[in-house]
């Protein structure tokens, strides 16, 4: 894979708008975003959705490459444990999280700057909530800084 | 303090009253009330009642007697069968007023010391006596009977309307007027063979 | 013609020449993101030939406009920033595909369902709305040519549960020629329906309109029966499932059994002594019985937990003697399992009655005289308990009869929807109890809702027939006498909140219409059918409005009130349109599936296997003699959990490769 | 044009105005009036409530006298258009008042077979003489004269087959044949009290009040009635009413300003048993007036 260029954001002076990434799943969790939309919800604009067939497709290095990128916030959407499209991804999405949480947590990366939940195709409401309860989290958190080990990071996303 | 019980038994309920209501004249769609209350609110005088039409309806069709007849309601209607024209379900609301009214009378279950009954039969006894109604004396009588004092209120009005000749003091009244009195015998004995 | 941002020459020769639409969906979206900005904004976006913005897109004017400009500027790459891809992908992959263009060459923005309609802060929504484009622009340059995989509709149905939906789905499906597999888990057909005595508001007799139905299902070539039975295990996809089902035994050859019953009248048991299921334990049966008069099929069934050769093995078998030459019986009869192949499946599990048990206020349990519903339908009904005669426990005709609505609906502290049904059957069990007792009958009620054809006439017949109406939910069911005329009564206390005052009125019985709740086990069967449930644990619709009988999976459908509280017009008519989607499907005798399929690039495929355990569908296999794995694109769903797990990044998944979700994030991030 | 003439018990009291120009107006237009002999009071809303099944039987006497001559009736009065026509509803929808009614009619060697049509002159005028015909009859156009049709109650609710009950026009199109500007009023309907005022003095003075206040804000010279009673409160309680200071506004007759117009002699136009002065209100609007 190739390197990539780093281009974090200028920390913008004044108000600080987290940019949050968010991975949803097409059966559950994005679903449950456009029922928030049919039953307009309104919630923080913050979040930007890619969308994965399912949460058991989400690479680990998704993540640390929205980090890398300059998110400061991940978010990952997958349908209840036991619900899931196709059978058990998302069980398979939940091992490679605590993996990924103990490498952001060695990489200095808060806790609460990646957060995994499972959204059912009916619990739009659960969208809304969620999505404003991070975004005030990571808004508290301020902006990810990380330029200490940058180089290293680099490492980190390439394989 | 005297607190009043408002919970209903079964028992306070007059099931007699209840059928009365609804096979009496004019109540034969009682039961098809809806209770959308268009009644009350199109009537000019429910702002003064204690029950408003809709209400009295309820409580009529569910046997409710004393509180239906005790009701100041029945004698605040004006007649003006707006509530009647109105009703989606073509309830003869009016004409529910005049048997509430009449049955309250029969029973002397009216609120107390109240002008419209002694109005209404003195009212017919002026019929039943001269045929015809002269106004004039129909308020002295009324007056004596339920506020005298308020005839002195009334004086000036009186002399207008006497210097305008429009105040009678011969009463009217009609030739033949025994035939009036055989119309109600025949009524009150026909009413008994035929039990309505 | 269309507002445009007059077409860029930004498309700087090298990269394909993408085209970039954005919707104003008429006010749906222009009404909070600037569109116009977000249009000029992607035209200054690297390798962009042309961006406009357009009231509909989806409109044909709009697509037309689309085409137009693939043909003028040559486009390869298009974006549409509309609505949610789930909605009009399909669309705009036509758009293209008729002008020649890959259908796979275009990415969707959903700027309206994730973005005009959840924020309210228009400056906000239009700096979202020019991410989310600037990220689909990098991607789609990414996108390569894919072909929809073409795969048979096995013309197969299955339709789980014989309730009235059920019955009525596969009749339509068997006279339509197709063969239809009925699994249902009662040892017979009819469900709820067969218990009621009349069907509102006309009132014609439940029977008489069911057991034909019942019947002709019994005997139609086209239906494979199996009562007693439950699906165990589903695989496959749409036009190609494989069903499991669990063939629980009877203990009765079904082929051999006539239903004659001389069994039933033979057993050693004089009379019954276990609570009659059909009755609702209003009456008892014996250990061989058959469900009820009609029963479809007619096939008695032998309960194991109460029949004595069970228990002891030293019973006389009086009941094999009755049965004699024909030999029906089989005290050693197994459970079976029987496997079958269909293309599509039809959902018709019905619902649950709620428990009145869950609210002791209305004494249910407590007093013998309070009874549900459904065992009114089975005191009422001529072939029930009673012989059709209303009588109370101790056998006494009541006199006055108080029918409590909305019990187990509309309420917070049990389910908070309205069941539908109840105020109509409630009406339907007054005119009855009227009518067969003439007793004083009540209906507490919260609002009397009475939608539908005839519906309200019958209302308002009730009201006629002098039948009460008190408007208040009641607190309690109570025997204890606040008043002499009260001794020996039940007393419900309610506000009459018509008269304006709190009321106890003393009856005989008192009927509670229970509400309709999903079955129990509804979750285990959405999963198994790998189906979706709203929040209160009905089945999920794709769409409420414009696709209520399809699922999120495709060939999976549900009628009936599996899916949401709903009377015996709407379920057999829903019932049809779930036939008759089931019937398209099958008759275009080909399903397109997603290319989301995933592949090996073998030169980079080191063989670790690591893929291997991750496939649901064990659609990865390794070859020894190459040392690599290898996927059966038949069997890959496309869900792309291997690819995540590949360390040498050497598996891909189509439309959704490892170079295309990068370019996304980055583009959602990177900085104008 | 020859008519039965049911006066009622207040044309011959309180509204005597109404009479006196009732028959110049029927004079005029030409309509032969008989009134019918010996007739007794309909009972109006009140024996009603006394006993019903009497009541009718009193109001078909009427009926019946009228019937004998083979004439319509003319009621002008509203409650006795009411009564009069309630009767014949219940005698033609009830069977069992029938019998009672009829029996009790036999007995004073009258009959009634529900022949006679119980009419108003709002009616009559409109459709027997019509509006141009009166308007031809015209001598001294109201010009200018700004009126507030008031029709009450029970003329058009619940029988009045001959206008609209929601909002009637009858009296309208005649005030304006005779030149009169009708102003809008959409209290024309609105209960007047009846005899509340009588009764319940205090509601029946809110009631009165609406009614003059309207008609006030509508920039009215004056309110036009069609029943006794009605002329009788808005007239005499009207100062006790009124929340304005402004000076009282003459309470008419239809029929009065009819007789005007059609130049009848100022002791049929009657104002002279009016309680405001009603010549001030015409010498503005310089309509001459003996």
């Amino acid at each position: 894979m190739r390197n990539r260029q780093l281009t974090r954001a200028p920390v913008s002076a004044g108000t600080f708008e987290p940019r949050i990434v968010a991975f949803f799943c097409n059966w559950c969790t994005y679903l449950a975003a456009d029922l928030a939309g049919t039953s307009r919800m309104k919630h923080a604009p913050n979040v930007r959705v890619v969308r994965l067939m399912c949460s058991g497709r989400l690479d680990p290095q998704f993540v640390l490459d929205a980090f890398a990128q300059g998110a400061d916030g991940v978010l990952i959407g997958g349908c209840h444990p036991g619900d899931c499209h196709y059978q058990e991804g998302n069980y398979k999405t939940l091992r490679r999280y605590h993996l990924l949480k103990r490498l952001l947590k060695q990489m200095g990366i808060e806790d609460d700057r990646c957060r995994l939940e499972w959204i059912s195709a009916a619990e739009g409401d659960r969208v809304r909530s969620t999505i404003n309860d991070m975004v005030e989290r990571v808004r508290a958190l301020g902006p990810l800084h990380f330029n200490v080990e940058r180089e290293d990071h680099r490492e980190e996303v390439t394989v | 303090m005297g607190l009043d019980r408002t919970l209903k038994y079964e028992a306070d309920r007059d099931p007699e009253f209840a059928s009365w209501i609804s096979h009496t004249v004019g109540g034969e769609r009682i039961r098809h009330c809806l209770q959308c209350g268009l009644c009350s609110a199109s009537c000019p005088l429910s702002q003064y009642m204690d029950y408003t039409p809709r209400r009295l309806m309820h409580l009529s069709r569910e046997g409710f007697k004393q509180e239906a007849l005790g009701s100041y309601t029945i004698w605040l209607c004006t007649a003006c069968y707006r509530c009647m024209v109105e009703c989606p379900k073509k309830i003869n609301l009016t004409h529910l007023m005049y048997a509430l009214k009449e049955r309250a009378i029969k029973e002397r279950v009216y609120p107390k010391r109240f002008p419209i009954p002694v109005m209404a039969r003195q009212f017919c006894a002026m019929i039943r006596g001269s045929g015809r109604i002269t106004e004039s004396w129909l308020m002295v009588r009324v007056f004596l009977r339920t506020a005298i004092w308020r005839m002195f209120g009334m004086r000036s009005l009186g002399w207008k309307l006497f210097r305008t000749g429009r105040l009678n003091i011969k009463p009217d009244k009609i030739e033949r007027n025994d035939e009036l009195t055989t119309i109600l015998h025949s009524v009150a004995a026909t009413r008994k063979e035929l039990a309505i | 013609m269309p507002e445009t941002v007059s077409p860029t020459n930004g498309s700087n020769g090298s990269g394909p020449r993408i085209g970039v639409y954005v919707c104003h969906c008429g006010t749906n979206i222009a009404g909070t993101v600037d569109v116009k900005a977000v249009a000029e904004y992607a035209a200054t976006l690297p390798g962009v030939a042309v961006a406009r913005d357009y009231k509909y897109m989806c409109s044909d004017p709009g697509q037309a406009l689309i085409q137009q400009d693939i043909r003028e500027h040559a486009l390869a790459r298009v974006v549409v920033a509309s609505c949610s891809p789930l909605l009009h992908e399909k669309t705009f992959r036509k758009a293209l595909e008729r002008v020649g263009l890959n259908p796979f060459m275009l990415q969707m923005v959903n700027i309206r369902e994730h973005d005009s309609w959840v924020h309210l802060d228009g400056k906000a929504a239009t700096e979202k709305a020019k991410d989310l484009v600037r990220a689909a622009v990098r991607r789609v340059v990414l996108h390569k040519s894919l072909q929809k995989r073409r795969v048979p509709i096995n013309p197969n149905v299955l339709i789980v549960g014989g309730g009235i939906a059920g019955i009525h789905a596969a009749l339509t499906l068997a006279d339509a020629g197709k063969h239809v597999y009925m699994v249902e888990r009662e040892p017979t057909i009819g469900g709820h329906m067969a218990k009621f005595d009349k069907t509102f508001p006309t009132l014609d007799c439940a029977a008489c309109i069911l057991t034909p139905k019942m019947t002709s299902v019994g005997s139609n070539p086209n239906i494979t029966l199996w009562t007693y039975s439950e699906v165990t295990g589903v695989s496959g996809y749409v036009g190609n499932y494989r069903i499991q089902i669990k063939r629980k035994p009877r203990y009765i050859i079904e082929e051999l059994c006539l239903g004659c019953q001389e069994c039933v009248t033979a057993c050693v048991y004089k009379d019954g002594k276990t609570p009659d299921e059909f009755n609702l334990g209003l009456s008892k049966r014996k250990p061989v019985y058959l469900p009820f008069p009609q029963a479809v099929p007619q096939k008695v069934v032998i309960d194991p937990e109460v029949c004595i050769e069970f228990k002891s093995h030293k019973c006389k078998k009086t009941c094999v003697e009755a049965c004699g030459d024909r030999k029906a019986i089989d005290f050693n009869q197994k459970e079976q399992i029987e496997e079958i192949d269909v293309g599509t499946i039809i959902l018709a599990t019905g619902f649950k009655s709620f428990d009145p048990l869950r609210n002791p206020y209305y004494g249910y349990g407590r007093f013998p005289n309070v009874y549900t519903s459904l065992e009114v339908e089975r005191l009422i009904n001529a072939a029930g308990p009673t012989g059709g005669e209303i009588v109370l426990r101790d056998g006494k005709k009541p006199t006055s009869v108080g029918i409590i609505h909305c019990v187990g609906s509309r309420d917070a502290n049990t389910n908070r929807w309205c069941s539908k049904v109840c105020c109509m059957y409630s009406l339907k069990l007054a005119h009855l109890m009227k009518e067969r007792t003439g007793a004083e009958v009540f209906n507490f009620y919260i609002d009397m809702r009475t939608p539908g054809k005839g519906y309200e006439e019958f209302y308002d017949r009730l009201l006629d027939e002098g039948v009460h109406f008190v408007r208040g939910r009641v607190a309690e069911v109570t025997d204890w006498p606040a008043h002499p005329s009260e001794k020996g009564k039940l007393v419900i206390r309610a506000e009459d909140t018509l008269a304006a005052f709190v009321r106890r009125i003393p009856v005989d019985m008192v009927v509670l219409a229970v509400g309709l709740e999903p079955q129990p086990d509804a979750q285990a069967v959405r999963r198994m059918f790998n189906i979706s449930c709203s929040s209160e644990g009905w089945f999920l619709e794709r769409h409420p409005k414009l696709a209520p009988v399809s699922t999120f999976t495709e060939g999976v459908y549900i009628a009936g009130a599996c899916q949401g509280p709903r009377d015996i017009p709407d379920s057999v008519a829903q019932a049809g349109a779930a036939a008759a989607e089931a019937m398209a499907l099958i008759d275009s005798q080909f399903v397109e599936l997603e290319p989301y399929t995933a592949f090996i690039t073998e030169e980079e495929c080191s063989g670790c296997k690591s893929c291997i355990p991750m496939c649901p569908y064990q659609a990865i296999s390794f070859v020894p003699e190459k040392k690599k794995a290898a996927i059966n694109e038949v069997l890959c769903k496309g869900c792309g959990t291997c690819v995540a797990a590949c360390p040498s990044s050497s598996i891909q998944q189509n439309f959704f490769e490892d170079e295309e979700i990068f370019e996304e994030v980055e583009g959602l991030l990177a900085y104008a | 044009m020859k008519y039965a003439y049911y006066p009622g018990c207040s044309l011959r009291g309180t509204g005597k105005a109404y009479e006196e120009s009732l028959l110049a107006v029927f004079q005029t237009l030409g309509i032969e009036v008989q009134e019918i002999d010996n007739w007794n009071c309909c009972g109006a809303t009140t024996y009603l409530s006394v006993d019903e099944l009497a009541s009718y039987a009193l109001a078909a006497r009427n009926l019946a006298l009228a019937e004998r001559e083979g004439l319509d009736i003319i009621a002008p009065c509203a409650a006795c258009y009411l009564v009069l026509n309630k009767t014949q509803h219940y005698i033609r929808d009830y069977p069992d008042i029938k019998t009672v009614v009829i029996r009790a009619l036999k007995k004073i060697g009258l009959d009634y077979a529900d022949r006679v049509r119980v009419r108003h002159p709002l009616d009559v005028f409109l459709n027997d003489v019509g509006a141009k015909a009166i308007t031809a009859k015209v001598v001294k156009p109201l010009k200018g004269l700004k009126v507030a049709p008031y029709y009450g109650c029970q003329i058009v609710r619940p029988y009045a087959t001959f206008d609209d009950q929601g909002n009637p026009t009858s009296m309208d199109k005649l005030l304006a044949a005779c030149g009169a500007t009708v102003v809008p009023y959409p209290l024309k309907t609105r209960c007047c009290g009846g005899s509340q005022k009588g009764t319940l003095p205090e509601i029946g003075l809110d009631l009165i009040r609406f009614l003059i206040e309207e008609a006030r804000r509508n920039g009215a010279d004056t309110i036009a009635t069609v029943c006794p009673l009605c002329q009788f409160n808005l007239e005499c309680f009207q100062a006790e009413a009124a929340e304005s200071t402004a000076p009282s506004m003459p309470i008419l007759y239809f029929t009065q300003l009819m007789a005007l117009a059609l130049g009848a002699s100022p002791g049929a136009v009657a104002f002279r048993r009016s309680l405001v002065k009603v010549e001030p209100v015409l010498a503005a609007k310089e309509i001459a007036y003996a």
